[in-house]
């Protein structure tokens, strides 16, 4: 068995002190699966929940605390960090044909400096949690009765998580391409996960502040937003979703990254624009940081305001339509094989257009008016969130799995389970867009009888879902063990994460790799 | 960020400037017109924040990648700060920041 | 004489010095947004309590305020200066100019925490605490003295990180007689320092200038 | 085809003059995105269908696609959406800037309850009572933290804030009772924040307006569901109305009690949630010993019905004498409702009353703070003291501000 990352030394120790950027990343791969366990689980207390209009399982203050810990949890401790953690820390050094990140030790840290943020966040939610919501709206935050610091202060913490990693990226794609590589030989996926840091590294800061202006607020009454003393609370909101736009895109931008990677191999062609995808993942990274104020149409902003967040928000649809558009131009007159990862792909793709079309028709100003804060909202983030970077980070998984642990897993059960996340999403949130046409607000323990039959049925839906995810850790659990060695290229790729062994040496490559073709040239014959 | 020392005396000559800028905009302040006076301030600020940043920080010699998150992180720190204002500046009508509870004095109709 | 020694994985020393500088640029830019934020919330509140700010900023002191911007800038000149001697190769100049930037830093500290006592005395406390704001009862005086205290207090713990910074670049360029080689290190920390200088011209400017004089 | 795509979508009822423009671009908005939705997911099927895998080795043709189209595709899309946000900031302005002759209501939230005041001094609590077929505006502020007034049937919301007024309007088309939700999150019993908005036609406003119980006004509105107007049915989606009216169940004497303390003006004195005010709270008042100026003495019916009637007797200590009497104000049923709302109150509230922020004593030497006015110098100023004209000779009026 030759000697890999995983077995040249197998102490705890070695795991705990390692400064390899892929026992990083596995590392980080374990804490964000059982991140998004976590999340789940509170989210199926909140549907269950609703069954009934009143009282189901639990009563009105731990049902705030509940939708308030599943929005910390999912936002901060698996969406953002997911796949940029878990898969960027693996492939981006690899792709780039380097023995590891620019800053291993930097890259350490940010792991503890995550696990010591999830460990605050998490005491503070056992002690008693918060009931403010992930959003924090002030002058709530700052005067309710339910211990907001601990949250806070673990927000913050893993708030430096992301900003380090992202320097560590950044600087990596910039400084150790191999000898031959370009910017224009650079995979796709290492694209998308550089605009990722770029957004991650400006805009985190501001959500720091903000996370320190609400505490000062709450401990020592400073009254920042405090209406009493002459305050203005929509100023938070302002500062607040500076951060929390871009924070959606930094969540959507390493999913996109994987459907480019995925569709190439699978369809065993070149993209149909390598440009155009690489372009519009900084569009997306810029103007994602113009559109803030659509989440704040009806909360006294001016409506001069309110136009010009309008008009902007419209530009960032353009680029996320690109790529799709480049995407379906990629398949025409390819070879595909739909395999898991792709058919999990076609999931994301229709999610990702459904929920991304909602967007613009929430951007509409006057639309969002009825639709602002009501389950219509809830149904379009999770479409793009679960529907886009939750099947995107499935489909990460079941496409690497050979690659970080050298073992293939049983096909037909990952199908099944593709079928089983399509039709429980599905049956989960598309209701949720009817309840917030008829105009049922978000956050509410207790709703109008006439709305029970939808909710009943997203709660079934949630079922469906929760037993989709249990069937993958259960085929990938079991491949672990029993599935057969992987060979370095099982899927025939050409980009170059597949030119090493699986799983990778040590360092990497035996040799410092100087590849001879660009990563998705699937017209030339290999080796021309 | 070169290797080549530049010449001390210009780094001297330009830590002289700022520091005359700092005499103006401080004999500047005490003019009537406050809102002149102010936009003065930040005009002479915004200068000597571009000395430093040139000279010292040897943007001069910077490599275009620093350039650009050097202008990113500006950019968007004026973003930040233009659209926030132009809300508060431009909500109809003039904003009414009344003391909590209210106190509506008796006739007033809004 | 100080040798960097080389990472592993970078092929060569400039392509490590050009990662360690564009490395602090990129966090340089994410602390300035630190600022922004409290930016925003400055101008936002002068636009909502034009008068009280122009006459909060009477109730500062002008002078403490402008010797304070006097001596961090004098401190800038001294580390560019450092920097460059130290590519000179004249460590002991370099040593000494960079003990000047960060005594300079803890005179800043001095007269900082000197006007803080001050307003304290005047009963000025952040948050609306103090006697000043029985005084002045009108909503937002109390706004403008806590981003007051907040703003500048964020920066005074930058100007103390930095000056520390400085004055450990100092200590360890005079016992490891760095040179040429090192000078990229020293560089690092110089840019931290100037970013802080930066913030500083800003704020002085906010709250020292832009308003009736005291 | 109009009713048909609201019923397809679960659009509640269109109640008022713009909720059917907003609708009929919220139709035409889903259905091209839905369209384009479909169609971009139909190609990826049909190209994995018709480029199927064949063989492991066959190489693919270099296609990259051609700029005129990557550019149609683009300013196309940029133009559609553009389009999009025109017909959408037009319609957003119009729903935001109300018409000058709006008739102007003052609302009040407050945690967990909607208060109305209006111009001619009547006060209602958790019903907002309009006329049909006039625009109405809403001049709404918070008593602690955001809310938001949001009428599904209206298509329209607006978040309130604490320390600034904002305004909404609407103009509803029908009389009916049109349900009305608190859309942002405001703790523990926002899922309970419910107000009716109460469209009256004509008749009825004058009666309303001439004192009628709008109970009474509305039941008839209420039952019967063929009650239809025109083509459009008169209640929204069978909304039971909160509030005064129950549609059904009997409104017990506590609830009642509390509609009476609202429209008497009781409310602007004393809170039914324990916070600190004018008068003492009725929260956890009743059977409590109060220490009067000299002894004590057990609160209970006669007391209670002594201070409404002669208020300055036995005047609770630390509170000011500035009751007015009820003397002759009140008749002997809204007596007994007011004594069984202050009895059903007689528990102090499960979360600790009053939560408001933390008190800052000015000076420390000065001991703990009463409260907000009092700490910052400012005069106290009563709670029910929004409506700005002079109250009519019939309702006692607030103690002068």
């Amino acid at each position: 068995m030759r000697t890999n990352y995983l077995n040249h030394e197998t102490t705890i120790w070695s795991w705990l002190s390692t400064t390899d950027h892929k026992r990083i990343g596995v590392m980080f791969l374990v804490a964000n699966l059982l991140a998004l366990l976590l999340g789940g689980v509170l989210a199926l207390v909140l549907r269950i929940e609703h069954l009934t209009p009143d009282q189901t399982i639990i009563d009105a203050a731990t049902y705030n605390r509940v939708f308030t810990l599943h929005g910390v949890i999912m936002v901060w401790l698996f969406m953002i960090p997911s796949i940029p953690t878990a898969f960027g820390n693996f492939l981006v050094p690899i792709m780039l044909g380097a023995k590891d990140v620019a800053f291993p030790r930097l890259n350490l840290a940010s792991f503890y400096i995550y696990l010591l943020g999830a460990a605050i966040t998490l005491g503070g939610a056992i002690y008693s949690g918060a009931d403010t919501g992930w959003t924090f709206y002030v002058p709530y935050s700052s005067t309710t009765m339910t211990p907001v610091l601990p949250i806070l202060v673990g927000v913050f913490v893993l708030g430096w998580s992301t900003i380090l990693t992202g320097i560590n990226f950044i600087v990596t794609t910039h400084t150790l391409r191999a000898r031959n590589m370009g910017w224009r030989d650079i995979p796709l996926f290492v694209w998308t996960i550089y605009g990722t840091s770029v957004i991650q590294v400006l805009a985190t800061p501001v959500l720091a502040m903000t996370l320190v202006l609400v505490a000062m607020d709450h401990a020592f009454a400073w009254g920042f937003f405090d209406p009493a003393r002459g305050g203005d609370v929509v100023l938070f909101q302002h500062i607040f979703w500076f951060y929390s736009h871009p924070a959606v895109y930094i969540m959507i931008l390493p999913g996109m990254g994987v459907v480019s990677e995925v569709i190439c191999t699978y369809a065993r062609k070149d993209p149909l624009s390598y440009t155009a995808i690489a372009a519009s993942t900084f569009g997306i990274a810029f103007t994602g940081f113009l559109t803030w104020g659509h989440h704040m149409f009806t909360s006294g902003m001016s409506e001069f305001d309110a136009g010009i967040f309008g008009v902007l928000s419209m530009f960032v649809a353009i680029f996320s339509a690109i790529k799709v558009f480049t995407w379906t131009g990629t398949l025409y007159r390819g070879q595909i094989a739909l395999r898991s990862p792709l058919a999990y792909i076609f999931t994301f793709l229709f999610l990702f257009v459904f929920g991304g079309m909602t967007g613009v028709a929430v951007a509409t100003t006057s639309l969002d008016v009825h639709w602002h804060d009501t389950y219509f909202v809830v149904a379009h983030f999770h479409f793009i969130m679960v529907g886009g970077t939750l099947t995107a980070y499935l489909a990460a998984l079941n496409y690497w799995w050979p690659k970080i642990t050298g073992k293939l897993y049983a096909e037909k059960w990952a199908m099944a389970s593709v079928v089983l996340t399509f039709i429980g999403f599905f049956a989960t949130f598309f209701p949720q867009f009817l309840l917030g046409n008829g105009g049922m607000p978000r956050r509410y323990f207790y709703y109008a009888e006439h709305f029970q039959a939808l909710h009943v049925v997203s709660t079934v839906g949630s079922m469906i879902l929760a037993s989709a995810f249990v069937v993958t850790l259960l085929y990938l659990g079991w491949s672990l063990f029993y599935g057969e060695p992987a060979g370095d290229n099982p899927w025939g790729s050409r980009s170059y994460e597949w030119f090493t062994t699986s799983p990778p040496p040590p360092h990497n490559f035996e040799q410092t790799p100087a590849f001879g073709h660009r990563p998705y040239d699937y017209h030339k014959p290999i080796g021309a | 960020m070169s290797e080549e020392p530049q010449s001390s005396a210009l780094l001297l000559l330009i830590g002289a400037i700022t520091l005359l800028l700092v005499g103006v905009s401080f004999a500047v302040s005490y003019g009537e017109h406050t809102t002149w006076s102010s936009i003065a301030a930040i005009g002479i600020s915004t200068i000597k924040a571009m000395l430093i940043v040139w000279f010292f920080m040897e943007m001069r010699e910077s490599r275009t990648s620093v350039r650009v998150a050097a202008l990113g992180g500006l950019l968007l720190f004026g973003l930040l700060l233009g659209l926030t204002v132009t809300d508060v500046a431009t909500r109809r009508p003039a904003p009414l920041q009344v003391p909590m509870p209210l106190h509506v004095p008796a006739g007033h109709v809004d | 004489m100080y040798e960097p020694e080389l990472e592993l994985h970078f092929e060569d020393l400039e392509k490590q010095r050009h990662a360690a500088r564009f490395g602090m640029w990129i966090f340089l830019a994410s602390e300035l947004l630190i600022f922004a934020a409290l930016f925003a919330l400055y101008f936002a509140y002068r636009v909502h309590y034009p008068d009280i700010f122009v006459e909060g900023v009477g109730h500062n002191a002008k002078v403490i305020g402008t010797v304070n911007t006097a001596i961090l800038l004098v401190g800038s000149t001294a580390v560019a200066v450092a920097v460059n001697e130290l590519r000179r190769n004249r460590t002991r100049l370099g040593a000494a100019l960079l003990a000047l930037c960060a005594l300079a830093a803890v005179v800043f500290l001095l007269l900082k925490s000197w006007e803080y006592a001050k307003h304290f005395h005047d009963g000025i406390r952040p948050g609306g605490a103090g006697h000043f704001f029985a005084e002045h009862p009108e909503p937002g005086w109390p706004l403008f003295f806590t981003l007051y205290f907040a703003m500048t207090g964020l920066h005074a713990i930058h100007v103390a990180v930095g000056g520390v910074i400085v004055g450990w670049l100092a200590w360890w360029v005079a016992r490891d007689g760095v040179g040429r080689a090192g000078a990229y290190r020293v560089e690092l920390g110089a840019l931290y320092w100037h970013f802080v200088d930066t913030v500083w011209v800003f704020l002085w400017a906010m709250f020292y200038l832009m308003g009736k004089h005291g | 085809m109009n009713d048909f795509l609201r019923r397809l979508l679960f659009l509640p009822d269109q109640g008022a003059t713009f909720s059917a423009r907003v609708d009929h671009l919220h139709f035409l908005v889903i259905l091209v995105t839905m369209f384009g939705a479909t169609a971009v997911f139909a190609t990826a099927l049909w190209f994995t269908w018709r480029y199927r895998r064949r063989d492991e080795l066959t190489l693919t043709p270099l296609v990259r696609a051609p700029v005129a189209l990557e550019l149609a595709v683009v300013v196309g899309l940029f133009g559609l959406f553009l389009f999009f946000w025109v017909l959408g900031y037009r319609q957003y302005v119009r729903l935001r800037v109300a018409p000058d002759d709006a008739m102007e209501v003052y609302v009040t939230a407050k945690k967990w309850m909607w208060k109305f005041a209006y111009p001619d001094g009547r006060r209602s609590l958790g019903v907002l009572v309009v006329p049909a077929g006039r625009p109405v505006k809403l001049i709404m502020t918070s008593r602690d933290v955001i809310h938001s007034f949001y009428v599904p049937a209206f298509r329209t919301k607006q978040d309130v804030l604490p320390g600034r007024y904002t305004t909404i309007w609407f103009e509803t088309v029908a009389p009916g009772v049109y349900r009305t939700f608190c859309a942002e999150y405001c703790g523990t019993d926002h899922s309970r924040m419910w107000a009716d908005v109460v469209a009256l036609d004509a008749v009825q406003w004058e009666a309303w307006r001439a004192g009628a119980d709008p109970s009474d006004l509305v039941a008839g509105m209420l039952h019967g569901d063929d009650r239809e107007h025109g083509d459009r049915k008169l209640v929204s989606v069978a909304f039971a109305p909160s509030g005064v009216v129950q549609d059904g169940e009997p409104v017990s004497m506590a609830q009642r009690g509390l509609e009476v303390a609202a429209r008497k003006g009781c409310l602007s004195c004393h809170s039914v949630d324990g916070q600190p005010h004018i008068g003492p709270s009725f929260r956890g008042l009743y059977g409590r010993v109060e220490q009067l100026e000299n002894g004590t003495v057990r609160v209970d019916e006669a007391y209670l019905t002594k201070s409404m009637m002669e208020p300055m007797a036995d005047v609770v200590r630390g509170y000011r004498p500035v009751m007015p009497t009820y003397l002759g104000q009140l008749q002997p049923a809204e007596v007994g409702a007011l004594l069984e709302l202050i009895r059903s109150l007689r528990e102090p509230l499960p979360t600790p009353p009053g939560i408001g922020y933390p008190q800052l004593p000015t000076n420390p030497q000065d001991g703990p703070a009463q409260s907000y006015e009092a700490d910052r110098g400012l005069e106290t100023i009563p709670d029910e003291s929004l409506a700005p004209a002079q109250a009519p000779a019939g309702t006692p009026g607030a103690p002068a501000p």
